[in-house]
């Protein structure tokens, strides 16, 4: 494990910003949990409750030219990294005013202008990509990096492995996160890996490694600046193992039968949100009474978001063959 | 007779293979501990033991490289494989491997293996997940492909996978798991490579397998209103296909529609379309016809998904325009 | 006007792109110390440098997908898959991500890559190394697939690809790459989606891609000698598919037979067959042939492989059997 | 690395196999290229010369009902395996009487009666495969174990690293033999890898692993002894680095651009034959006189193989429609 830079204390405006954050994060995926049940949503629908520091701290510490890769389970790093909820949530909707003008869905975020680049469903298909957004940094001499997320289930593909080594060999600007909630759907990290230290397996490719809490944002803002320091000053790959849970099933379909409730309960001791809270006010950085505030108006933005969402139009039929070529004509392949 | 779902059918086939086969195993992402993501293979870690219901790490092509070396040492591993779209993944193994290890060793090594897995999209699960890759493992000399749309095929093409001494791709489709149908209580077997005339017609053959048998059987129902007599044909295999089924059926209605899920290009209607114009062209009073999936990605937004597969009232179209005097309006489908 | 190989025409055309787009960058196995397997990219290291031709891992999935990741920032890849054989380690980077991320993200990100490969047997290269793949990457939405046969149409098409805003398979045959052909020396490219009629003619219709373009014209030669006058089409590109090339022909010969080295079943020569079946019904006097590889695994024994490639005389005798009185014989194909 | 057992001495019995066994392959391989050179094989042809110790000394420790799996430069590990070098020629000469009746080829030979299962011309392709073998091991309850060979460049492949963990996880009976020959075709180790030291990847799955003098057969029977009574005890897998060289080109077709005739002249210096040779005479274990006898029944045998090769038929016309499946027609699926 590398040693840990000393922390440096976040000023006031940090902490706020990251209470917002994870706090709107929260928020809307609770909003999505409840309009998929009332089926305004369909298909799959992946909740990041319980995790919300670990896109917010590892986020906070990119500038808006570097790009953000993840999973399907991506609502947070994408509000993360500046993505209007409105867009989001019109997505998961599958409205046109949705940030893939509805035709991603949940699990298909995307945003150029915010450096959002998705939003991936084939678990670690999106880790090569991001060597290649490294990749082109390197070959266009710019000094962006990218951050990829990814579960601990993720680590046990090929593509993980070739990620990696491509990615250290080229020495890549990119930041593998791993997001290690225990679980891969219902397989528990100890039936899948040989090894559970998954930041170990970043040693043997030469990549600096290091577990961090992904329960406390303050933690992960601290590991995130270092591994960003590194990365953009041309050192190449950094690896970050973000030790979390999910509180909520692997997805709306899942009955949860390969954990017990008691495990649960236990992870939300940790809740990383009331915990920040609780620092504030410790730390005499807000009272409850600012936290309140600030919690009411996430909960108008993202009524405001389930609104726009409702309020939005379907694509329009003719979206059906557009995008799928630039330039040609679909209909007109064959 | 009893009813079933064509989950249980699956699921029971399964269960008595195992029961009656000690080498049989299965092995896949998420079949035990959680139960299976169609819900297949639950209650089998129970009764089983996790030997031989064996949760897997994500990897696919590690699993069914590791199937195909079981095979190889005479074991009868089931692969659950999730969905089709993470086949690609593992498409290596299955192609380069599992299907060319016999005819490379000159006749030596059989592969006896299935691999199960979900295809077809209509859940808006978007572009990555709701693929029909279906035709791509037909079109592999050296592997079977089973695409069962009854719980009676269900159960009685996964009997005969399970005894075969070939790779067999055991396709199912994620919109029939409910589907219910009458499946005897006392041993049957569905041989591959033989289709099924689900509906005797005259007028016009429409073909189709896993939901579009389905559909092809809800079109003639509606196509019988208009006083049109269609037969129908559910393939149950792609490899082998029964083309004298299909040809047989179509000498008799002089007329073809194919329909599939997958998209129109490259699609194994068109296979099927042009294997009857070779055999059967001067029964042909229309050109063979398919209809199909769009030729897009799968959309996720709903209203543009429904229009991304095919429907009823697009087999009824397509029925119509291979009619006399419809024939105009043809190019325009 | 100069000649020059099908080799060199890739490479010049290369060479002329990296030189005129510093976003044009090589990434493959061994296409720079080693000089290319098929020695294609020979010299290009000494002339672009370490970070412009960058020797890979061997690691297929983690080359295309850095391609396109690299694509959708900006960069211009070109990846070289060294043969399609093992482009199916990488065929969920191609189908699930290059293929499909304009459409997911709903027209944001383009993915302008090249993925160069080799197809094709016919080298006893053995069951594993000779695969015809192409059929799937033309079936797939948001891909386009180049499939030059000559040098003239290698360099043409390749300077599309190098300006092109989708990912571009770029097919080329290894036994094609000694063939010599004029090719001008001024700029010049060839369109995606247009056909060549390399040869006119009035009897039938032969249309072929790759090396079995170069075989139609020689089935031709040989027709020729025979009183029969054939027309030749060359594809040139699979998708976009200039399916109106076809049909005009079909019009004015009445017959076709399509000529590919893939596996008979599930090729694209049955697409291209019932597409014109669609198309030009009334315009057929006989059904569309296809003249295909046989459905096997390749085999490695000089004789055998030697059977399981079509050869002129396949092309000929498909010719023959769609000319008037040959009917009969059409079903012993 | 893992410590080394106390090594035993060979018999002068051993002695005698490991050389016979070792110049058996040297000259099968020359006689190979010769044959290829007379265009009499076809395809590619990837010689095992400078290699032998390897295959030999790791083979010796197997019992015939172990099995085997390798690239397709594995004509050595068939040899070593038992196959009937007749056989093996016949196949590379494509006839009827090749151990794959002629239709794998050099780079597909197979021969189930020896348990040797290929042969493979994927990159890596074979591992996951050997796992599979190790499982059906396991699941019969079987004590046979299955060794894997493949080169330096398969490990950065996906596949090598799903099939490590499968191993780990499923404690499956597989010794896996990484060929480090310094160069995957003409990349360089160094240019690909982000650790040379091969054997470490094994470390992050918990597999003990260790490196070996590729060149001394004797060392690589010691450590294949270890590792054979490791995986055969139900330990798992063992990882084995063997550090060898090519000394011809990687294919028939290559002409080493990649490297100097300096490098290549001072890795035939370390050539495992004379040295075995060496030692024995040193030893008392053979004089030159028996050693040439011995290297005379060799290239007798050789010699028969390649006579056997020439006058045998190629297969029947038949036979390409044959071995597409058990059971049906293959002429008859659509
Ligand atoms: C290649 C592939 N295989 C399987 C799946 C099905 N699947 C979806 S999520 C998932 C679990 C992933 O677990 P992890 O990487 O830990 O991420 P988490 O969901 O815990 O965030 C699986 C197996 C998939 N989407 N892609
Ligand atoms: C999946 C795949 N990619 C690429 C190739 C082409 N190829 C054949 S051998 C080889 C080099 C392999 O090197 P290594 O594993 O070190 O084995 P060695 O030849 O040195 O024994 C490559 C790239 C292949 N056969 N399969
Ligand atoms: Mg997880
Ligand atoms: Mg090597």
């Amino acid at each position: 494990m590398v040693d840990s830079i000393t922390r440096q204390s976040p000023s006031r405006e940090q902490f706020v910003t990251f209470y917002r954050q994870m706090q709107l994060i929260r928020r809307f995926e609770e909003a999505a949990a409840l309009s998929y049940q009332r089926r305004k949503i369909g298909g799959f629908l992946h909740l990041y409750i319980g995790e919300e520091a670990v896109a917010t701290g590892m986020i906070a510490a990119l500038r808006p030219s570097d790009t953000v890769v993840a999973s399907y389970r991506e609502h947070g790093h994408a509000l993360a990294k500046g993505m209007d909820p409105k867009a989001a949530m019109a997505e998961l909707y599958g409205k046109v005013t949705g940030c893939s003008r509805g035709k991603g869905g949940s699990m298909h975020l995307f945003d150029t202008s915010i450096g959002f680049l998705g939003g991936y469903a084939i678990v670690a298909g999106q880790m090569p990509i991001a060597v290649g957004l490294g990749l082109a940094a390197v070959q266009a001499g710019r000094d962006d990096v990218t951050m990829c997320f990814f579960g601990d289930g993720a680590v046990n593909e090929g593509e993980f492995h070739e990620a990696l080594n491509l990615a250290k060999i080229w020495n890549t600007p990119v930041i593998f996160v791993c997001e290690n909630n225990l679980y891969g759907m219902g397989t528990a990290l100890a039936r899948a890996h040989a090894v559970q230290e998954i930041y170990r397996r970043a040693e043997v490719f030469n990549i600096p490694s290091e577990r961090a809490d992904g329960m406390d944002v303050l933690a992960m803002y601290d590991v995130a600046r270092k591994a960003v320091e590194h990365a953009r000053s041309g050192n190449g790959p950094y690896f970050i193992e973000a030790m979390t849970y999910r509180f909520r099933a692997h997805s709306m379909a899942d009955p949860e039968l390969y954990r017990t409730k008691e495990e649960v309960a236990r992870w939300r001791q940790r809740d990383p949100i009331p915990r920040l809270r609780a620092q504030m006010i410790e730390q005499g950085l807000a009272t409850e009474a600012d936290l309140n505030a600030m919690d009411a108006v996430v909960d108008r933005q993202v009524e405001e978001a389930v609104r726009f969402a409702e309020e939005s139009p379907e694509p329009p039929v003719e979206d059906l063959w557009r995008h799928v070529y630039v330039g040609y004509d679909s209909k007109d392949m064959t | 007779m009893p009813e079933m779902t064509y989950r249980d059918a699956i699921a029971e086939a399964l269960r008595e293979g195992m029961r009656a086969d000690p080498n049989v195993f299965l092995m896949g992402e998420d079949i035990g501990a959680y139960g299976g993501s169609y819900v297949v293979t639950k209650g089998f870690l129970d009764e089983f033991g996790e030997n031989r219901v064996r949760d897997t790490p994500i990897a696919e092509s590690g699993i069914v490289g590791a199937a195909v070396g079981a095979a190889m040492a005479g074991m009868r591993p089931v692969v659950e494989m999730m969905t089709i779209n993470f086949s690609l993944l593992a498409i290596d193994q299955i192609v380069n491997h599992a299907a060319k290890l016999l005819y490379m060793s000159g006749g030596q090594i059989p592969v006896p293996c299935v691999v199960r897995m979900v295809t077809g999209g209509g859940s808006q699960l978007g572009a990555q997940h709701s693929q029909n890759l279906e035709a791509w493992y037909a079109r592999v000399p050296g592997l079977l492909v089973a695409t069962p749309s009854t719980p009676y095929d269900a159960m009685g093409l996964m009997r005969e996978a399970l005894r075969e001494r070939n790779p067999v791709m055991f396709i199912e489709h994620s919109l029939l798991y409910r589907r219910k149908g009458e499946v005897p209580a006392g041993w049957f077997t569905v041989p591959m490579g033989k289709a099924a005339v689900t509906r005797e017609g005259k007028d016009v053959t429409i073909a189709g397998y896993l939901r579009t048998a389905m559909l092809a059987e809800e079109a003639a129902d509606r196509l019988e209103r208009e006083g049109i007599d269609a037969e129908v044909v559910d393939l149950r295999t792609l490899r082998p296909l029964d083309l004298d089924t299909i040809v047989a059926s179509v000498q008799k209605t002089n007329r073809l529609v194919v329909v599939e899920d997958a998209w129109r290009t490259g699609g194994f209607s068109s296979e099927i379309c042009q294997l009857v114009s070779e055999q059967a062209w001067d029964d042909l009073d229309a050109p063979p016809t398919r209809v199909n999936g769009a030729d897009v990605p799968a959309p996720y937004a709903r209203n543009l998904e429904a229009l991304a597969y095919p429907v009823v009232e697009d087999i009824v179209a397509a029925v119509r325009a291979t009619l006399p005097g419809a024939r105009a309006d043809y190019a325009r489908l």
